[in-house]
């Protein structure tokens, strides 16, 4: 255990900190992510990749900043875009899914073809797993995939699609082996959206928003060196990209800011000048979820560290999107709570609407229960944790019901 | 001598739903919602019919001469179907606060509209309630300015009824000089909440018959928050059947999913919790009327634990339904968010909690 | 709905009340159940009896009272009971199971045999249920009876059978048609307690104390009439009685004289003259369990209505032992925080140390926990929750693991 | 530079958990928690050969110098093995209350009879811990006379070192005179608690040499917090293993357990809460030695964030054992209490709480 700051540490903590001070106006707001990025964005991230703050352990080859594995760097950079409220750069699919998919298992001509502008913002990827009928049974997925003539033919239906209205690409899971056993049977591919063939439909959610779509696909025809990994190997690789994306989904730092958030608005008076943090049974709510919170942001730092050193972190890794989602949708059950009758108000359509902390924290509320059923249920969490966490049998297999 | 429904509030409670399901299918609540007023023309002179607007008013003034129990049936079925139509506050507060805090000639005057359907009436009980917002009012020669904000059921409102911080009530028409009455499109688009402006505003009735005004005020808050609690109830109810049919269809894995203890069990917790609820609405809203030195402590916790149980009742069956739940299309969510709603208006759980206390005696006001 | 008093009501209460204030000095401290009742108990036992206070709705040719029922009776006397703090009575497995059970499915000659003695606290019964290799799996049991010239010929192993050292009788779950299947091969006999061959060993559990037994039968002889129901109805009678006993364990009246137990404490002053119900963040966990209390109260006297009626309350009765006892012991965590590390010392064995509140709430905060698993676990009960209240399909049967 | 232990941190932790595994089998373990005083000479000796006792200490007083980090794995394999030896108060509270508020000549003297294994010193933080009890002292002419209850590791003390309400500290002889000593046994037989009762009593020592008396106090109060937040995660460590085990094991219904969902989602559920927990203990122990400004708010969090978590993993593991769980022959229960022992001292979880409200300036102390 060490934690203290070398010289090195306190020399990029100020480093970090004066560069936020000299450029936060080139900042865009943070958050966005259901739009395509406007220049603005694309500058600021360029600015933040060249500077290190972004992609920092990519290598250079691939259009990172190659630097070492540090723990400390790491959260330190993290903190500072935190604390000062300044985007901290592009968080979108293609930059926390597929480029770590790709980096441990892509070939080299993959790497240096996709990380780089997927990184820069360039190249928007959507994910193409879910189907109608295969929500928590991914491995279950219908659409298929016929070889002809050097190409994939692509047929069938994915849903939650989350940003396929503007994507350029999408990691599509398929099956291409019809004859093989249900997980042996798929692949991994990477299709662009302007094939021809792909339709697009916005799916509209309980929030009232359209965040997801539903994609079809006729005759949409890939070549086959758009695959990851071989034939075959798609529920292989699929599974790396849902490690990270359940990394994401269980995010302590988006925790620790929401939790930061929530003390604010319980620390301001209210119209009668009382602050709600000074009543014990809401002071109390409050510090038992800064507890959780604290808990999780450890384990982080925990997790951090051995990814730094190559180890897998086991069981610790795999209860992270259960425990953070289900935590997460606890902090905005006490937020709603906290706004109270006022924030009830709600005009999700608008674009402005989304800067109403009232209307943001109802829809998080409602989000939040999309995360904890997206990306693998809680039910599907818990399997996973009991039977490659905790090494407990699977349940046994039945015919059909 | 019983604790349970008689003959008469069953086939009442089949009538009502009956009308409900046949009036709100999905496309139809989806087209009413949209504006977001909770107030739709048709369907309240259909549950008119029903009787619905007459049947707490007392048979001398035109009504069925009903009580708070009755009126929580229908707050049940109401949340059920996530009706849009005005009911807690118009129907139940605003009447109880005629009854308890008008004299005989105002009576006599408006309790026959209410009963005939020709009021609705939206109530804002201001700081009283525990919610928040503005609620700074002034009343002097028989005029009202400042403003109030959350009014309940003020969607489409012929009248407002606003509370004073000493207890009085002041009746308002919708149309007088000086109001500006802003309707609040809400997360639950079945229900409003109105914000006033005031200017000078004449009062067509001021409620000030009452000896004790301020409990009097906390009686039409108490019967309210039964209301609300009954609304919960019903939602939550609808919510879980759901999701208990659709664990009984949805196949994964090749198996139904509520063959599977994960999904069973999911489902088991949340009968478990919501179950006694009912017991507790009925008994609370049957103290408001009958058992009146238990009426306060089993209204506010009724309001409390429903918000309590059925927050998770909401989210629990919501992921029963894994990603389609998630959608717009199955329509779940109208119940869940008229969930929100009532656990985030007339106090959250804690103000009630607290309330409570302060009835037990445990501590002051 | 009409829980108003009428005039004979009111007059119930008085007398009630009446009663108490006359006979207090008579009654044996509450609670017991661990001893024989002592000559104070059977006293108190039968004047309850002959006023009408216990066994009120049973008929008198059984020893009752023969009251018809009313639910509001029996909240009168449970009330007035309750908050005088006087004892109501006997309550053991004999009178709370195996009477109702009887009184179902018994015939004429076993009602009128049993019934009286075992209300009177004459003939006290254990149960003879669970065994080492079938806990949650009842339908299990391993312990056969052979019959052999008019005789069971009993051999096998019980286990969590709490009143068998001094017990005279025992109702007993053991295979008669090996040859059956599973669930039909069972049947229910009355086996007096003092036959050769049954050897009765202490059980302690983690209270320290040894409230249940190991019992150990080696061709042990009962008559084959001594039988409720025929051979091969023993599954079905033992769900009567278990369905008796899931009712007992998720007593509305034990909840509601536990909140307010710890009401008391928490209003009385501590040492620095302040009270933990001033303190708001107690107060607020104080009432949140009060809320649920409140809730299992109406609907208690919902399923009694129901009873007297002849209505099946169906899931209304079912989530009753597992929505109980899960309170049960949410209260006593809330009872043994209050006391705080004062709560902690502890003297399982003397008697008297079971005066003492703080060992005994401990001794609660314990055994609560084997509340939850014994009488069909947490998770028996949402399989019959899930089941039989909601109609959701059963696992699907799978060969031997 | 890293989250996480040292190789060396590793195999001392390797070995103190090979020793108490080969040292306190169940019988053995039985046996001496059967009188309860929390102390067996030859565990002492053990342990004091491992280096437990000296292990805090500065290398100049003859110790290894080690720090709070090492004490919480420490605490942790204790709290696993439910071990019954003086630790947490004795080798750690009071070690630290000498560092922080002994004189030099004090130090010499007693520092090195600490890491020396001479000395057991239990500690009575009286009122400042938040636990219940009395705590009345009047110290006058260098003695000490009233009372105070709930003293730690006080079973077969050599010492006792109790707090004023000044924070001020001062050190008892157990054998001195006027003194009487109550050790309680307690739920958890395996550490008992210790009333005093002074009557002009000599101190033999003062320690007054801090100029912030009660914020030292408050540090060692915090440095003990973690050790038994770090002694329930070892705790519940052994339960969660011991759950899992079980259900790998036993078959109902035809399967093993551990295969049905119910079975399995108890076991996730409760790995998912205490996971974390690791990562905040020891995150909590660092802090008090390497980052002061969030020493105060880590223990707080951590002491009531353990007792939430493992309260509930105490239960459902007992409850993944069935009736065996609820036995005393697994010995289960040993782990059990000892989470129980632990929540219940040094304030419980709200009070804990409190604390890290007031660390953080969001309230006055």
């Amino acid at each position: 255990m060490d934690l203290t700051l070398t010289e090195m540490h306190r020399a990029l903590r100020d480093e970090v900190n004066a560069f936020i001070a000299r450029h936060r106006d080139r900042a865009p707001r943070p958050g966005g992510g259901r739009k395509r990025p406007d220049r603005k964005v694309l500058e600021w991230q360029a600015l933040l990749l060249e500077s290190g703050y972004f992609g920092r352990n990519i290598p250079r080859e691939y259009g990172g900043f190659g630097a070492p594995h540090d723990v400390i760097e790491v959260a330190i950079i993290a903190d500072a875009f935190s604390r000062s409220g300044v985007s901290p750069g592009i968080h979108n699919q293609g930059i926390s899914m597929l480029v770590p998919t790709l980096l441990e298992v892509g070939t080299e001509e993959q790497k240096r073809r996709w990380v780089g502008p997927t990184i820069r913002g360039e190249a928007i990827w959507c994910q193409g797993y879910s189907e109608p009928g295969s929500g928590s049974d991914l491995a279950a997925a219908h659409t298929r995939a016929a070889v002809d003539d050097g190409f994939f033919v692509i047929n069938g239906q994915k849903i939650w699609t989350s940003s396929a209205h503007y994507a350029d690409m999408m990691f599509l899971l398929c099956r291409t082996e019809p004859d093989k056993p249900k997980h042996a049977g798929l692949s991994y591919l990477l299709v662009p959206m302007n094939t021809p063939g792909i339709e697009v439909r916005p799916l509209r959610t309980m929030t009232g928003r359209a965040e997801f779509n539903d994609t079809f696909f006729t005759d949409v025809r890939v070549p086959v060196d758009q695959i990851v990994m071989g034939r075959g190997d798609g529920w292989q690789v699929a599974n790396i990209t849902l490690k990270y994306e359940r990394l994401l989904l269980g995010d302590a730092n988006k925790l620790q800011n929401r939790f930061e958030a929530i003390r604010r608005m319980m620390q301001e008076p209210r119209p009668d000048g009382s602050r709600l943090l000074d009543c014990a049974e809401w002071r109390d709510r409050l510090l038992r979820l800064q507890g959780e919170v604290m808990a999780a942001r450890y384990h982080n730092l925990r997790l951090l560290t051995d990814q730094a050193e190559g180890v897998d972190s086991g069981l610790g890794r795999l209860i992270v999107k259960y425990h953070g989602t289900m935590l997460a949708h606890r902090l905005t059950s006490l937020a709603v709570d906290v706004l109270g009758s006022a924030g009830l108000a709600y005009e999700p359509q608008g674009e402005a609407a989304e800067d109403d902390p009232a209307t943001t924290w109802h829809i998080d509320y409602m989000y939040d229960i999309g995360l904890i059923i997206g990306g693998g249920s809680s039910n599907i969490q818990k399997n996973i944790i009991g039977e490659r966490g905790l090494g407990l049998p699977r349940e046994p297999k039945v015919g059909r019901a | 001598m019983r604790f349970g429904l008689t003959e008469d509030q069953k086939l009442f409670d089949h009538s009502l739903r009956g009308f409900l399901s046949a009036r709100l299918p999905l496309d139809v609540l989806r087209r009413l919602a949209e504006p977001g007023n909770g107030f739709d023309a048709g369907l309240w002179k259909g549950l008119g019919e029903l009787g619905l607007q007459a049947m707490l008013v007392p048979e001398e003034y035109g009504g069925a001469g009903l009580g708070l129990l009755d009126a929580a049936l229908v707050a049940e079925a109401l949340g059920f179907h996530a009706a849009p139509t005005p009911f807690a506050a118009s129907q139940v507060m605003a009447l109880r606060a005629f009854q308890a805090a008008a004299d005989d000639v105002q009576r006599r005057i408006w309790i026959p509209r209410i009963a005939a359907g020709e009021m609705r009436i939206g109530v804002g009980l201001g700081g009283m309630s525990g919610q928040t917002g503005r609620a700074a009012l002034r009343f002097q020669g028989g005029r009202l300015s400042g403003a109030v904000d959350g009014l309940l059921d003020g969607g489409g409102a012929t009248h407002f009824l606003v509370y004073l911080a000493d207890g009085r009530a002041a009746l308002l028409d919708a149309d007088a000089t000086g109001i500006t009455a802003t309707v609040r499109r809400s997360v639950d688009r079945t229900r409003p909440l109105v914000d006033l402006d005031l200017a000078e505003t004449p009062a067509v009735e001021l409620l000030e018959a009452s000896n004790a005004p301020l409990q009097v005020a906390a009686r039409v808050r108490d019967a309210g928050r039964v209301m609300l609690a009954a609304d919960m109830l019903g939602a939550a109810q609808a919510m879980l059947d759901r999701a208990v049919a659709y664990a009984k269809e949805r196949v994964q894995f090749g198996r139904v999913i509520g063959s599977f203890q994960g999904v069973k069990y999911m489902c088991a917790d949340m009968a478990t919790m919501l179950e006694p609820c009912r017991a507790m609405v009925w008994y609370a809203a049957y103290a408001q009327d009958a058992i009146l030195e238990e009426a306060a402590i089993a209204a506010n916790h009724a309001k409390a634990h429903l918000a309590e149980v059925t927050r998770e009742v909401a989210r629990l069956a919501t992921e029963v339904h894994g990603g389609m739940g998630f959608t717009d299309l199955l329509g779940l969510h109208f119940q869940f968010k008229r969930i929100t709603f009532d656990r985030q208006v007339l106090g959250t759980s804690e103000r009630c909690r607290h309330d409570a206390a302060v009835a037990q005696g445990w501590i002051g006001a």
